[in-house]
């Protein structure tokens, strides 16, 4: 039996609060990037349900934009890794750290 | 231009003259100012003969209202017009004499122009607008003159007492002129009479209106409870004592009392106030005269009792005798002791002033006597003087007192408190003479007095005759009918005479030879503390409710209210910026924890 | 250009002069003269021609929807507060020192120009727009002026009061402009056009209620700026601190624009909204005579006492437009034209005062007329003057007041109480300023009264306000004849 | 000539930059900045002779659109990228200082050519009504912000904001899709054209369709930077180059704006989506003037401080909103244009502020209100555009600023009246007032104070061009305060 959009939603869903609860609780920045692409997977998780339910009887619906958006968004988030790793190369070779609790200089 | 107006605006012309041009050479601006009231003293005669023309000038106009400086002379102008001009003449003349060394002279003399131009405007206006104005203007010019030595710290205060206290009263004078406006819409004498006489008005309304006005007569004519600044004027010059706290502006409320006895008539309830406060003055201020010991000092509250009278007079007019108003008659009598005191008690002041300047400008009477040896002219005048307030046959102050007696005579109360104070009043000036003049000198300086100069003696010498004279027939009957004066009953001049004669009998027989006060009533020479009792007042509320007010601003408005609420404002910026911990992570937090309410948000407004 | 647009410009033109480096004082007194001698100029026009109708329009549209105008023009009311610009800034540009403190004088003249040109321009502005506009231009020159060039240690806390407590009044009355004009306009098209808002008032006017609560932000936003009780806390302080010119400029003339607002936009576009505050505006001003009297009564410097007593008389103002007849609108303009002035000449001799004084508490000043005779008399006029003394313009409009209250119906009512209870703020005035007198001038000499009388050049100023006092005191037709007949305009 | 041509010759233009630099070895990189300002300068007169203004609504493929708000909003990104050109060659010495003190190595040329590409995102993000599009010229637009926030590669400031603005920028795009997916998921488009239909059709889940909206304001939330996605505002500006900073303060919010709008649209289109679409403004706009004017009051960093007042004038944009496609009239310029002349105005005088920062940056090692300490008699004319700039900012008449708070709440105000949101009105005013006191307090540190190192600094040098950007925003600040209409002109 063929899972319904229900359940595609549920688990894109648990896997963007998965990747959010990351961010939030991770101190390694590397790991926070990595949960943060993990919710981008999530939405595209999502897009792809849509498009596959989306005509209301069940079948995909008409066109592949849903598709090209997901094209986009692997594409967007590789070069962020790309733009964000090197970032974080840079902040390491200067502060020689990557945990988020030791990005304090500015606040108020 | 009539005569009326430049007799109004030649004091003023002289006082800018001397401000503008002369006020470093001191010995013309006074020539100027002597000038200036003599021309005003002969054109005054030349009025009072003719026909008097008036003048008017549109002050003010806006919308509705039309305030004008008007003239109009009657047959009280006529007189009150003579006594200013020449009283104010002969007291510019002594001054001449009695300011010869002041440093200060050419702002004596500026003052003395204003107060002249300012009076005379009180005295010739038409409607209350104008008095008022005018009204204020003597304020002024008497919170110069008293103040004329300010660097003293008493004279500074009492100027500004004098100008104060008459402010509380003009507040109730504009407030029943403006009642009275409001009303009527009529704020001209003429306008008024004719308007009272057309058409009805609510009586309390009437009775409150006058009331409000008398309250400026209490002022300037410093009637109990607002009397407290005229003793203590005596700080100025003896000759302004002598012009302005004697003779012309205390004297400046009865007058207008007078101009509108219609109102008083109309006002039965005011009428008898009135009454009452003029007795009550004369009698108060009669009681605290025979306890003090500054020679200016006892004349000032001879004057408070005198104008008491005057007052009880003039309010007598609202008296209902029999189903009668007494009406005119009696505002005439009161008038008619206005004019005769005029003359007495300026004589008596520069008679004072005389003796001060003899003594180097001691004032206590128990440093003086037995000046009637080493300055005749003085004394004899000053005795005259004595005697016409005393009230002696036939001298002046012997048919006023009559007359104003007669106005009373109907109010057993008050014929009474008159007969008292009159009997007071022989009684003190007697002993004033009787230490001044008789016995022996009782310091070096009254010791070594001499007669004071020519310029000096011939104005007591005009005021003595004008003492005895001003109370006869001829004297006033060009300005005020004689029979339009309240007539005695039988044995009133008699018993009066005999009350005079022996409160100075009284007096002398206490008086001769001390050489101290052989009577000491304490509440009589603390002036029944009444300054103690306003200082209190004025300390208690008005300082009070000052500081309360200040206390409320700077806490409550400007404290709370304003600072607080930037305080408040800056706060919770403080704590908003707390939210801006620095760590990405608690950041994350936020943003999540935003779109948490957010969306809250959306399922609550769904429902 | 038209003669007012002129006479705006002139300070502004100045004002760039100076900044590209020009001589400050110079170039400051040149159009000083020049604007007193312009403003003058146009009075004696407005004089000749009658003060009904406007005279030097000129317009120039900015924005058609909503309708924006640059127009300037002058009536009689405009044409008094014009004239009490020009002469205040004359004495203010006059009296100001050679090289005031701090750096060059440069940014002082500068903030001067700018303070007076706002003036003019709100006074003469026919746009409801730029009748805003250029009152808010003098905030930033005043914030500059009292912060950089004040005195006291309370300076930086009363420039900031001063700021934004005069920035929220704005702000207020901005958005009770908008909802004014929105509400107001004629259906064709937005316009901020105050004569053709009027002819839309007149035609078509807002129901009661709306007008209420559109009355209640302008009342409050003009309340502020004229410092009406309760909301005045900010002006003494300000004046205290501010320099003297500023204090001039300030309390003399830019007060006035909230007065000038009330009854050039609140009252005639809203008259039955103000018919609805009324009652609550006799409060307040009662709050400004009595209250703020008491608290001047408490006062112990000369500059602080000065602030508050000016705060005080604007209670006047608001009871001789809450009189609601022309005589008492006559007598309000009249009195901001007298006002204006004397105020003006307090703080001017206030400021002179401050420079060869080291205090200004009263308890250590005694005696000074000894020394300085010229500034005693002067003092006394403007002490006099300002406590309502016949023969200054103060009293002709004081009176004037007063007798409007009681004009028009015969009753008792509300307003006829206010004024009596008003009328006890003639002896609260006096027992402050001749106590001030007393304490300053008079009396036994203390120490400093050696120090020196107020030199030639400033003297002049000084008389000229004086004089000007008087002259409108003893004639003070010729300011009220010009004066439109407001109230039967409407 | 085809709009998107536009695009096409700023990437060629950024393009081109870049093989400068490839071929500059060791020179000087001021040319390359100065030739991208000219090559910006000759595409923004390009658009507005051939382009501008638009005759009809142009659209390409279903997913470019161009009208009149996007040539608007296009212009805006490229004035606003040729000033960030002039402020980056003045900022040289300091962004040397953070790099290398080497040409090459520095990385001026790469730094200089960024701003391009971001530019060239921005303009199609102006042109974007479709969700895809919307998307990828955003990441466009993000992307290069990332690496222009954390370029100082030497400065730990630079690299914390950009590790903080790459997270939460990440964090925002998650959001941004997962709200796409949704609204996806609802409708079964991305085109904002079709999905306005689907929303009026009434045929929808209206809890669902609000969700999505949510998801969706916040990821264009975060780019304009509205409470509660405000968080990484003051950190980031504060770390950014003072270019950058600006860059960011303007073009992003400008940008932002134009989509906001462009996806709120079919929502507040369809009446029963309005109320809770407007209640949610309503928070969001109270909430940000609240945050950002009192936040900033007791701020003495200045850049941290325009952070804060760039979010309260974020505020005050949103007040125009709930006007947007209501039943009542609004008398005078819409919102749009209302809004649109409001960033005009914005990138004005926020333009002049940073340009003299720049320059008192570059004398001054110091990015705290002392710096400007004593500016008015260092500098008076770089202290006067300042103060022009910054009473602009606190909205005093006469100045652009003023015009444009002044449509706001022209908008605001008559929007209460009918639908009786004085809430949004009274917290704006709070807001405007208190803004008096944070920027009076930038004229205080100008002019009041004298500076406590004044001599020992060294003279505040100003570039030709610089010189020529600071007189032309300062007059045009104040042109625009007493004529507005050319500007509003451009706006309907």
């Amino acid at each position: 039996m063929m899972p319904s959009l229900n359940e595609y939603l549920m688990v894109s869903g648990l896997l963007f609060a998965i990747g959010f609860a990351g961010v939030l609780m991770r101190r390694n920045i590397i790991i926070i990037f990595m949960c943060l692409e993990m919710m981008l997977s999530a939405a595209n998780l999502s897009l792809v349900a849509f498009w596959r339910f989306g005509n209301g009887n069940g079948m995909p619906v008409e066109g592949y934009e849903a598709q090209v958006l997901v094209f986009f968004v692997i594409a967007v988030a590789a070069a962020e890794v790309a733009v964000g790793l090197s970032i974080i190369v840079a902040l390491f070779r200067a502060r020689c750290t990557v945990h988020v609790e030791d990005l304090n200089s500015m606040k108020g | 231009m009539t005569i009326a107006s430049i007799i109004l605006l030649l004091p003023l012309i002289a006082a800018i003259a001397i401000l503008l041009f002369t006020r470093k050479r001191a010995t013309l601006s006074a020539y100027v100012s002597v000038i200036s009231a003599g021309v005003c003293f002969l054109l005054t005669l030349g009025l009072i003969s003719g026909s008097g023309e008036a003048g008017s000038f549109t002050w003010l106009r806006v919308g509705g209202l039309e305030l004008k400086i008007a003239l109009e002379i009657t047959g009280l102008t006529k007189g009150m017009i003579l006594v200013v001009t020449a009283v104010g003449l002969l007291v510019h003349i002594f001054s001449l004499g009695y300011m010869k060394d002041d440093a200060a002279k050419a702002r004596y003399f500026t003052g003395l122009s204003l107060f002249m131009f300012s009076m005379t405007g009180i005295v010739l206006a038409d409607n209350f607008a104008m008095m008022f104005i005018f009204w204020e203007l003597v304020g002024v010019s008497s919170y110069l003159l008293i103040g004329h030595w300010f660097q003293k710290n008493s004279a500074a205060e009492a100027s500004k007492k004098a100008f104060l206290v008459n402010r509380i009263g003009d507040f109730g004078f504009m407030a029943g002129i403006l009642l009275l406006w409001g009303a009527t819409g009529e704020v001209s004498f003429s306008g008024l009479e004719q308007v009272l006489d057309r058409e009805t008005f609510d009586p309390a309304l009437l009775n409150w209106a006058m009331i409000c006005i008398f309250c400026g007569a209490v002022g300037k004519s410093a009637q109990v409870p607002l009397h407290v600044w005229l003793p203590d004027a005596m700080e100025g010059p003896t000759p302004v004592s002598a012009l302005i706290h004697a003779a012309t502006m205390v004297a400046a409320g009865v007058f207008m009392l007078a101009k509108v006895t219609f109102l008083i008539i109309e006002a039965p309830v005011a009428a008898s106030v009135i009454q009452h406060v003029g007795a009550l003055t004369a009698l108060v201020a009669a009681l605290m005269a025979t306890q003090q010991s500054d020679i200016k000092k006892i004349l000032a509250y001879s004057t408070l009792s005198q104008l008491g009278y005057m007052v009880m007079a003039v309010g007598f007019a609202g008296f209902v005798h029999s189903g009668d108003v007494l009406g005119a008659s009696a505002s005439n009598a009161g008038f008619f002791h206005l004019y005769t005191h005029a003359f007495f008690k300026a004589l008596l002041f520069l008679g004072a002033g005389a003796v001060i300047y003899a003594c180097h400008h001691e004032q206590d009477i128990w440093k003086m006597g037995g000046l009637l040896r080493l300055m005749p002219v003085t004394a004899i005048t000053f005795l005259i003087g004595t005697a016409a307030l005393a009230g002696l046959p036939p001298l002046s102050g012997f048919w006023s007192k009559d007359a104003v007696m007669a106005a009373a005579q109907n109010n057993t109360l008050l014929l009474i408190v008159g007969a008292m104070t009159a009997f007071l009043t022989a009684f003190y000036m007697s002993r004033l003479c009787t230490i001044v003049f008789l016995g022996k000198a009782r310091s070096q300086a009254s010791g070594k007095a001499t007669e004071v100069p020519l310029v000096m003696r011939l104005p007591l010498v005009i005021l003595a005759a004008g003492a005895v004279l001003s109370g006869f027939k001829f004297a006033y009957g060009w300005f005020l009918n004689p029979d339009d004066l309240p007539h005695p009953h039988g044995a009133l001049p008699l018993v009066l005479t005999v009350i005079g004669i022996a409160g100075i009998l009284a007096g002398y027989m206490v008086y001769r030879g001390r050489d101290r006060d052989p009577i000491k009533v304490e509440v009589f020479a603390r002036k029944f503390y009444i300054d103690e009792i306003y200082l209190c007042l004025v300390r208690l509320l008005q300082d009070g409710l000052a500081y309360l007010a200040k206390a409320v601003d700077q806490l409550l408005i400007d404290g709370l209210i304003v600072r607080g609420s930037a305080r408040l404002t800056s706060g919770v910026g403080s704590l908003l910026r707390g939210l801006q911990g620095g760590n990405l992570q608690s950041h994350a937090f936020l943003f999540g924890l935003g779109i948490v309410v957010i969306i809250y948000l959306i399922t609550i407004t769904f429902k | 250009m038209s003669f007012i647009e002129l006479i705006i410009i002139i300070p502004i033109v100045v004002a760039v002069a100076i900044g590209c480096g020009g001589p400050a004082r110079v170039l400051s007194l040149l159009a000083a003269w020049a604007n007193l001698i312009f403003g003058v100029v146009v009075f004696a026009v407005i004089l000749f021609k009658g003060g009904d109708g406007m005279h030097f329009q000129s317009a120039r549209v900015l924005l058609d929807n909503p309708e924006l105008t640059l127009g300037f023009a002058v009536d009689g009311m405009s044409g008094v507060l014009v004239l009490l610009t020009v002469i205040v800034t004359f004495c203010a540009v006059s009296m100001s020192p050679e090289n005031p403190g701090k750096g060059s004088g440069k940014l002082y003249y500068i903030s001067l120009m700018l303070i007076a040109a706002g003036a003019l321009g709100a006074f003469c502005a026919t746009d409801l727009f730029f009748l805003y506009a250029f009152h808010e231009v003098a905030l930033i020159p005043t914030f500059l002026m009292i912060g950089i060039y004040g005195h006291g240690r309370e300076k930086v806390a009363t420039a900031w009061k001063i700021t934004i407590y005069l920035g929220v009044g704005s702000l207020i009355l901005l958005g009770g402009f908008i909802a004014l004009y929105v509400n107001l306009s004629p259906s064709g098209g937005l316009t901020f056009d105050i004569s053709k808002l009027a002819t839309a008032q007149g035609q078509d006017p807002l129901s009661a209620e709306v007008q209420k609560w559109i009355f209640l932000p302008l009342l409050v936003g003009f309340g502020i700026l004229v410092s009406l009780f309760p909301f005045h806390s900010w002006a003494a302080p300000a004046y205290a601190s501010a320099p003297a010119p500023v204090a001039m400029l300030h309390a003399g003339v830019l007060k006035k624009f909230g007065l000038y607002g009330i009854l050039r936009v609140a009252i005639p576009l809203l008259p039955e909204g103000f018919e609805a505050w009324k009652g609550l505006l006799l409060v307040l001003l009662l709050g400004n005579i009595l209250y703020v009297g008491f608290v001047t009564i408490s006062q112990r410097y000369l500059d602080r006492m000065l602030g508050n007593s000016s705060v005080m008389h604007m209670g006047y103002i608001f009871l001789g437009i809450a009189c609601c007849n022309s005589i008492g609108w006559g007598g309000a303009v009249l009195m901001m034209f007298a006002h204006g002035i004397s105020i003006a000449l307090l703080f001017a001799l206030c400021g002179s005062l401050r420079e060869r004084l080291d205090t200004l508490e009263f308890s250590r000043l005694g005696g000074l007329a000894g020394s300085m005779p010229f500034l005693a008399v002067a003092f006394g006029f403007a002490a006099f003057a300002s406590i309502g003394l016949p023969g200054f313009a103060n009293f002709a409009s004081e009176i004037t007041i007063f007798f409007a209250a009681f004009s028009g119906e015969r009753g008792f009512g509300h307003l006829q109480i206010a004024t009596i209870l008003a009328l006890w703020g003639v002896v609260i005035s006096a027992v402050y300023m001749l106590r001030a007198y007393r304490k300053i001038f008079q009396g036994e000499c203390i120490e400093q009264s050696q120090a020196s009388d107020l030199v030639q050049a400033h003297r002049l100023p000084v008389v000229l306000m004086i004089v000007i006092l008087l002259l409108t005191g003893f004639f003070p037709n010729i300011i009220l004849n010009i004066i439109p007949n407001l109230f039967g305009a409407l | 000539m085809f709009p998107y041509y536009l695009e096409i010759c700023v990437v060629v233009l950024g393009v081109l930059m870049l093989c400068m630099e490839l071929f500059s070895g060791r020179r000087s990189r001021g040319k390359i900045a100065m030739s991208g300002v000219v090559g910006l300068g000759v595409i923004l007169a390009l658009m507005i002779f051939s382009v501008c203004p638009p005759g009809d609504d142009l659209q390409y493929w279903g997913i470019y659109y161009y009208d009149k708000w996007a040539a608007f909003y296009k212009g805006l990104a490229l004035l606003a990228t040729l000033l960030v050109l002039v402020m980056a060659r003045e900022f040289a010495p300091v962004f040397k200082h953070y790099t290398s003190q080497d040409e090459e190595e520095s990385g001026l040329g790469e730094f200089y050519c960024l701003p391009v590409f971001v530019c060239a995102g921005l303009m199609w993000m102006a042109s974007a009504k479709d969700l895809v599009t919307i998307f990828v010229s955003l990441e466009l637009v993000t992307m290069g912000f990332y690496v222009l926030v954390a370029f100082l590669r030497r400065n730990v400031g630079s690299l914390e904001a950009g590790v903080k603005y790459l997270v939460l920028g990440a964090l925002s795009t998650g959001f941004l899709v997962y709200g796409i997916a949704w609204t996806y998921g609802v409708s079964g488009t991305f085109s904002l054209e079709q999905l306005g239909d689907v929303l009026a059709s009434g045929d929808i889940s209206v809890g669902v369709v609000m969700f999505a909206f949510a998801l969706l304001l916040v990821g264009i939330g975060f780019k304009i930077a509205v409470v509660p996605f405000q968080i990484w505002v003051p950190d980031v500006y504060q770390g950014a180059a003072m270019p950058v900073t600006a860059y960011l303060s303007v073009a992003s919010k400008a940008a932002g704006f134009i989509v906001l709008l462009r996806v709120i649209d079919p929502f507040l289109a369809v009446p029963s989506l309005r109320d809770p679409v407007v209640y949610l403004i309503v928070f969001v706009t109270c909430a940000t003037l609240i945050y950002g004017n009192l936040a900033a009051i007791s701020q003495k960093n200045i850049k941290r401080l325009l952070a804060y007042s760039s979010i309260a004038h974020a505020g005050f944009l949103l007040m125009a909103l709930p006007a947007l496609r209501g039943t009542g009239t609004i008398h005078g310029p819409g919102a749009e244009s209302a809004i649109a002349f409001y960033l005009a105005g914005y990138l004005l005088m926020t333009m002049l502020c940073f340009l003299v920062l720049t320059l008192v940056r570059v004398a001054t090692d110091g990015e705290d209100l002392a710096a400007l300490e004593g500016l008015g008699r260092r500098a008076p004319l770089l202290a006067f555009a300042m103060l022009v700039g910054v009473a602009s900012l606190a909205g005093i008449p006469l100045t652009v600023g003023f015009f444009g708070k002044f449509f706001l709440f022209n908008i605001a105000i008559q929007n209460a009246m009918q639908s009786g949101l004085w809430v949004v009105v009274f917290v704006a005013v709070l807001g405007a007032a208190t803004g008096f006191y944070y920027y009076f307090k930038i004229i205080r540190a100008m002019y009041w104070e004298v500076g406590v190192n004044e001599g020992g600094v060294s003279e505040i040098r100003v570039g030709r061009v610089a010189m020529l950007c600071i007189w032309v925003l300062m007059v045009a600040v104040l042109f625009f305060g007493i004529f507005p209409a050319s500007l509003l002109g451009l706006t309907f």
